[in-house]
């Protein structure tokens, strides 16, 4: 590939978020209506740029070779003669379903602009973080009456032997979720702290499939947890990829 | 409970909803009666104020509701008239209604000053794709990852596992569809990063469409 | 530095001393100058009030003389006129004059309410996993967390971890166990938020099982 060809590729590379993404650029470019632009046309560019993408080493995510071939199918299905009046002029348009699901596409595009607008809107807005001394004489009050706390231990010996049923919770929260959720979160990150794996107010369930997903990640080796002093939190890192920050030394036992 | 008690104790007879209707009745009048009642709003507005100061956290209607024995169109008449003196007043501070509360905040017109002067970081910046990924669930809340990747046409698997450790989404069920997948929906965070009351303060769909084929992302 | 090039920028000529004074002495004019100047000072009259808020400590009268290239007698202006503001408004918040700097306050009026009222949303936070640990804690101490999870029949860490943040129980020693667990037990503040002089005073479950709990709530 000639210095030019390389260096405009450079200009025009942009970050696409996925196939639809980069159809609809290059349908504006063309700077014609969608349902007016050939099918031809978008879907010559569309390979070139896979092809410029794979000139430049960038590896390319199969969703955008699964476009490909859609688009070479539809090329190919225009192609065939319909049977009915056939136009030398006509130009095959991109199909129905497409320029639907690039439409659809373009909504929700439009409204991540609207949000990220709101976004940066908002971020000049701060709060205050309250310290917890800073309610200086409010003194720690409990709403729990000495007898809340007695009930609360009679209840439990009461009940050694319905606890089993109660755990039958795991029902609504799999393990295997839990599982899915911890690798999806940790191959985006090295690490991430135990109480960052619940959204707010956590059911029982959650934190305990959450609990059993992270022992059974660390029996197969695919993580591993450190927690740099007793009671401190938790941090979850991913199997292997670890290197003992220098806090972590601290490690009190 | 006690405490409710205790609080109707503290003001005796002015916070009965019959009450404070018949005292709103005869507010013209400016008789003793209506003096005690302004007397109490007042002092209710001081506490209020007090109140959402002191709580690190948008405090809701029901919150004053539940603490001070109030109904809620009169809790809001009160807190609606300091959001509007903060509003006039134009100083440093705002008092907004967000995340489905109110909490004081500042002004956004120093926001550069207060991030220089007090070492405030930027907020980080959601890339294109997460941004993507968000107003897709946003809008379509519950919704699943499958549903989410057909919409984008790529897999979102990891935008969706970002969102959630930014905690601006959570899983709120599963979809009655084959394999009972998780569905995803927003969180209170995602409404107060967003500066929203509630999720219906979402602009319409149909209202940002027309922008879509223009030369919107220029 | 570049944040302080920027920041002349923005307030080009009054904020430097001699030119402020000046403008000072012009101020009965209403000139155009003088009505820069005062436009000038309401804008630092709203960043002094939201850096003040933002803040969590009081701030001295040197850290805007620092921060904003102002004299102290005129920073002391603008914040003598913040004060006076909030002191006439006689709303629920102050801006207080305290060990030598400002810092926004509550009213004192309200101490009281505030008091059960924000000791009220933290009493909420004694969840029942929370009540149940502790009532085995304060009952079977020296007890290790294994020993509770055996009781409950779920992890109890992050209980156990929530109860020390709270203060209410602490690590007493070791468990002559395998792997010599650390054993828990209640503390100091455990007796006093209960009204018990000592552990012992405690009623006896036998005791308890006698009450019977009839009504939920009493």
């Amino acid at each position: 590939m000639s210095v030019l060809a390389s260096e405009k590729c450079v200009i025009t590379l942009e970050k696409f978020e996925g196939p639809l993404d980069l159809l609809w650029n290059l349908i504006r470019e063309s700077r014609l209506d969608i349902t007016e632009v050939p099918l031809a046309l978008v879907t010559e560019q569309y390979i070139a740029y896979l092809r410029m993408m794979e000139s430049l080493n960038i590896q390319i995510a199969s969703e955008f070779i699964l476009m490909a071939s859609e688009l070479l199918y539809y090329k190919s299905k225009a192609l065939l003669p319909s049977g009915e009046m056939e136009d030398d002029y006509f130009v095959p348009p991109l199909p129905p379903d497409l320029v639907e699901r690039l439409l659809e596409y373009k909504k929700y595009q439009a409204a991540a602009s609207s949000l990220r607008e709101k976004f940066e809107k908002q971020s000049d807005c701060f709060f205050r973080t309250i310290e917890q001394g800073e309610i200086k004489d409010a003194e720690m009050y409990l709403e729990v009456s000495l007898f809340d706390l007695l009930k609360a231990f009679s209840d439990i010996i009461d009940s050694q032997e319905t606890i089993e049923q109660e755990e039958i919770v795991f029902d609504e929260v799999l393990v295997s979720d839990r599982i899915a959720y911890i690798e999806a979160v940790l191959s985006s990150c090295e690490s991430v702290l135990f109480t960052d794996l619940f959204s707010d107010n956590p059911t029982k369930a959650v934190i305990i499939a959450s609990f059993l997903a992270i022992l059974e990640l660390a029996k197969m080796c695919r993580i591993k947890i450190l927690q740099h002093r007793l009671f401190g939190e938790i941090r979850i890192f991913q199997g292997g990829a670890y290197n003992v920050s220098p806090e972590a030394e601290h490690t009190a036992d | 409970m006690s405490p409710v008690e205790k609080n109707e104790n503290e003001y005796p007879e002015s916070l009965g909803d019959d009450e404070a209707g018949e005292l709103d009745d005869n507010a013209e009048e400016d008789g003793p009666d209506s003096k005690d009642e302004r007397g109490n709003e007042a002092e209710l507005r001081g506490l209020f104020e007090a109140v959402i100061f002191l709580s690190g956290e948008p405090l809701p209607i029901s919150f004053f509701v539940k603490n001070f024995g109030i109904d809620p169109t009169q809790a809001k008449i009160i807190i609606d008239s300091l959001v509007d003196e903060y509003e006039e007043r134009d100083g440093g501070i705002r008092l907004l209604e967000i995340s489905k509360g109110y909490q004081f905040a500042t002004s956004a017109r120093y926001a550069d000053q207060l991030r220089r002067i007090m070492g405030l970081e930027r907020r980080e910046k959601l890339s294109k794709g997460m941004l993507e990924t968000l107003s897709i669930i946003a809008y379509k809340q519950p919704i699943s990852i499958a549903e989410i990747d057909a919409l984008r046409g790529v897999s979102s698997r990891m935008m969706v596992a970002n969102l959630m450790k930014k905690n601006l989404i959570k899983p709120v069920g599963r979809k009655e569809l084959p394999g009972r997948p998780l569905a995803y929906g927003t969180t209170d965070d995602f409404l107060k990063y967003f500066g929203l009351n509630k999720i219906s303060d979402l602009p319409k769909l149909s209202e940002i469409k027309e922008l879509a084929f223009g030369g919107d992302d220029q």
